[in-house]
């Protein structure tokens, strides 16, 4: 079977919202779990520029300068939704209201330790936004990344090595090939693409795992990447 | 006699900014950017300035114009870099050949550091950045069963603010996403500065006003034209 | 499944409620006391609990029923006594005998500190008190030309809040000054119950909103007959 | 002359304070001085509750127990107000954006210490309220309270014998008979009441005064003080 593309990771992300959470959605392929949400249940979608209630993206034709979501998005309200400014908006965040923020990441370590912003990028300052505030306070921090980078590196490790968001914060990774939490012990595998063994996970994995009891198969429906 | 905060032109609006100031601009994401007072800034032509502002480039904002004209000296903010991918931005080249002096912050702890000065608070301590390197040498103090960082308050000389309509005591509403860090910049500005799409002759209603007047001292209508 | 946070009685608005919990309630100046909660709060009767409650005793409050009743072990607020100089109130009966624990805040301090809490900031610099008694022992420092002192934050497990109109996902709308304390004290609190005049079957418009329902999860509404 | 009554001190603060001008006024005598600010004057009076923009006294058929100031006394909005929270309310005290609070006061020091709270009466608990953070943080604090004490004793004194509100923050005090501002060097007194001397006004006041080279006498129209 093949890896998950990033529009079913975001989908295996989404199956493990429950109704009434306020999650909050990282740049990039987070913003797409929202399209993933069971219709009939009530997530708020919060947004760090202050909107309390994110929809779907506006069509064309309704789309709004000023109703932009923190990614510049020109987006819609749902229906119960609220906008504060940035200051309440983080209060929130920081205060531990987000039930859930979903980030993209380049490593996660055993401990939960988070890096996913790089102020490497040659002579390109660095660029951090909201992602500390959300890693840091959330309650809890859910990762969607490749389970390697392009080179075949792991991005799963004992310790990161690129510079931290935050520490000990992670709680779930959904990669394209495997659905992991983080305990207190360290990584434990919850399911696993079919016919890539648990060596074989391993051997692609920078930290030692471990597998729950009731492992099972990843598994999502096709979903179709948009074309560019 | 009746308070009077408009000013007819961004000019005027603008007037006395001078060299060494430390100015907020607002917006975010596309939206709230005060865009005619940050060039009737530019014209006007303060140099040394310090820019508080969230993305020191967007590419719906003029930020950058301050920044090629030379007249900053610094930035405060928590993106250094927008998303474009392309080349350098006249911030990046600056920044690149060391000539622009930069302070990047996590987005929450920049808008509420600047909240703080405008709350009268010099410093708080706050989870976020703990362990990183935007936290190296800052002072750090556990409470409870975590670790926290000390941050302190962010005052500006002017803050020039965005915002959808005021009435004549400077009350102003914000259209949706708009207000983001108009309302703490003000308050933590010694002059702010809004630059609204519509001017009220009837006060604002009072559950429809968004930001007391009291934190707005100069009111500049946008021109449509511009 | 839609989000119902409507409670059909005072009584199950407050369940669970328990011995030991620090209970926030807003209100002040005569406006914004969620007395029919507290009322249920009464008769629930959970015992040696701390109230977070700017009057210790206000006419128009029934904040002293619990005190009564023996079951408030501690008073954190920043008036201790009423404006009523006849005689003694339960409160001050019970201060004067040594039997509930007091701390008293600046009012500011008071509210920043429940602000804090929700906000995730466990510690901050204030101003207000230094030099004063109620800044006895606390740490201070200087900041600039001035003296400071540091204030923690204060969490509650439960608020009890009054508001105006709800919606099903709790945001809610405040009459004029009602609103004080309860904003700040729905987000330090990991339970937070507001008392409503009514309730919107439609969504409260997105610019109406004054507290969002992402802080409040029951609602009230208060039988009028009360 | 006759000392001036309550009413009169509080028309006499309200001569100093200045168009545009953003004040908050404390509980008891000091809330007074509204009613004599100038007409045409646009004054924001700010309460601590949150209203900025309190108006007159609502009439008896026009009182709202919503909309209150800080002293529970039931208020009407004047046109430009808007309503805050009390979060808000005293981030905006703190914050120095009150240009002018006037207090009553039990004693203010040469070095403008403020006592203006007592938590001294038998078997009462203490009441503070806003007044410290209105007495650290207001641009300027003005203090409306008779010169001596029932018995006769000084209310201005070198230093404070009661439990202080704020340190070195009074800026101008409004007597019965005398107005006086709080220099580095001590009091200065700029108003006498006609009739009483320099040496009488040394002697009811228990610090040094100097005087102002243009020290003049005080006078205000007369003003009823309402039956009780």
């Amino acid at each position: 079977m093949k890896p998950l593309n990033r529009l079913q990771m975001a989908w295996r992300a989404a199956q493990d919202i429950a109704d009434g959470m306020v999650v909050n959605l990282g740049l990039g392929m987070p913003v797409n779990v929202s399209d993933y949400v069971a219709h009939d249940f009530d997530v708020v979608i919060q947004s760090e520029n202050g909107i309390i209630g994110v929809g779907p993206l506006a069509s064309a034709n309704a789309a709004d300068p000023d109703l932009v979501d923190a990614g510049s998005r020109r987006v819609t309200l749902r229906a119960g939704s609220t906008i504060i400014d940035s200051a309440a908006s983080f209060a929130m965040i920081r205060g531990g209201h987000i039930d859930v923020t979903i980030l993209g990441a380049f490593e996660v370590a055993a401990n939960g330790d988070l890096a996913n912003w790089d102020n490497r990028i040659p002579d390109k300052g660095p660029l951090v936004g909201g992602a500390m505030d959300l890693a840091a306070s959330a309650q809890a921090v859910w990762v969607l990344m490749e389970h390697n980078t392009r080179k075949g590196a792991p991005r799963l490790l004992e310790r990161c090595t690129l510079p931290l968001t935050a520490v000990h914060c992670v709680k779930r990774i959904y990669t394209d090939i495997a659905v992991i939490s983080v305990e207190p012990e360290g990584f434990l595998v919850h399911q696993i693409l079919p016919g890539i063994s648990r060596d074989a996970l391993q051997a692609r994995t920078g930290a030692k795992l471990a597998f729950a009891p009731d492992c099972s198969d990843l598994a999502a429906p096709a979903i179709a990447l948009p074309e560019i | 006699m009746a308070i009077e905060k408009r000013r007819a032109t961004a000019d005027e609006a603008v007037a006395g900014i001078s060299d060494g100031a430390t100015i907020m601009l607002s917006g975010f994401a596309g939206s709230g950017f005060a865009n005619q007072l940050v060039a009737a800034l530019r014209d006007l032509g303060p140099r040394n300035l310090t820019l508080v502002v969230n993305s020191a480039t967007h590419r719906l904002a003029n930020t950058h114009e301050l920044i090629e004209a030379g007249m900053v000296r610094k930035v405060i903010c928590s993106a250094a870099r927008g998303h474009d991918k392309s080349g350098l931005s006249a911030f990046e080249q600056l920044y690149k050949d060391g000539k622009i002096e930069l302070e990047v912050l996590p987005q929450g702890t920049f808008v509420e550091s600047i909240r703080a000065a405008g709350a009268g608070i010099p410093a708080y301590f706050t989870p976020t950045g703990f362990g990183t390197d935007l936290a190296a040498g800052k002072e750090t103090r556990r409470f409870g069963a975590r670790d926290y960082v000390l941050e302190q308050a962010i005052a500006g000389d002017v803050a020039l603010i965005r915002a959808d309509t005021a009435d004549r005591w400077g009350n102003l509403t914000f259209r949706h996403a708009q207000q983001n860090f108009g309302p703490a910049m003000a308050t933590a500005a010694k002059l702010a500065v809004a630059e609204v799409r519509g001017f009220s002759d009837t006060p604002i209603p009072s559950a429809q006003v968004q930001l007391s007047g009291v934190f707005v001292d100069r009111i500049f209508v946008a021109d449509v034209r511009a």
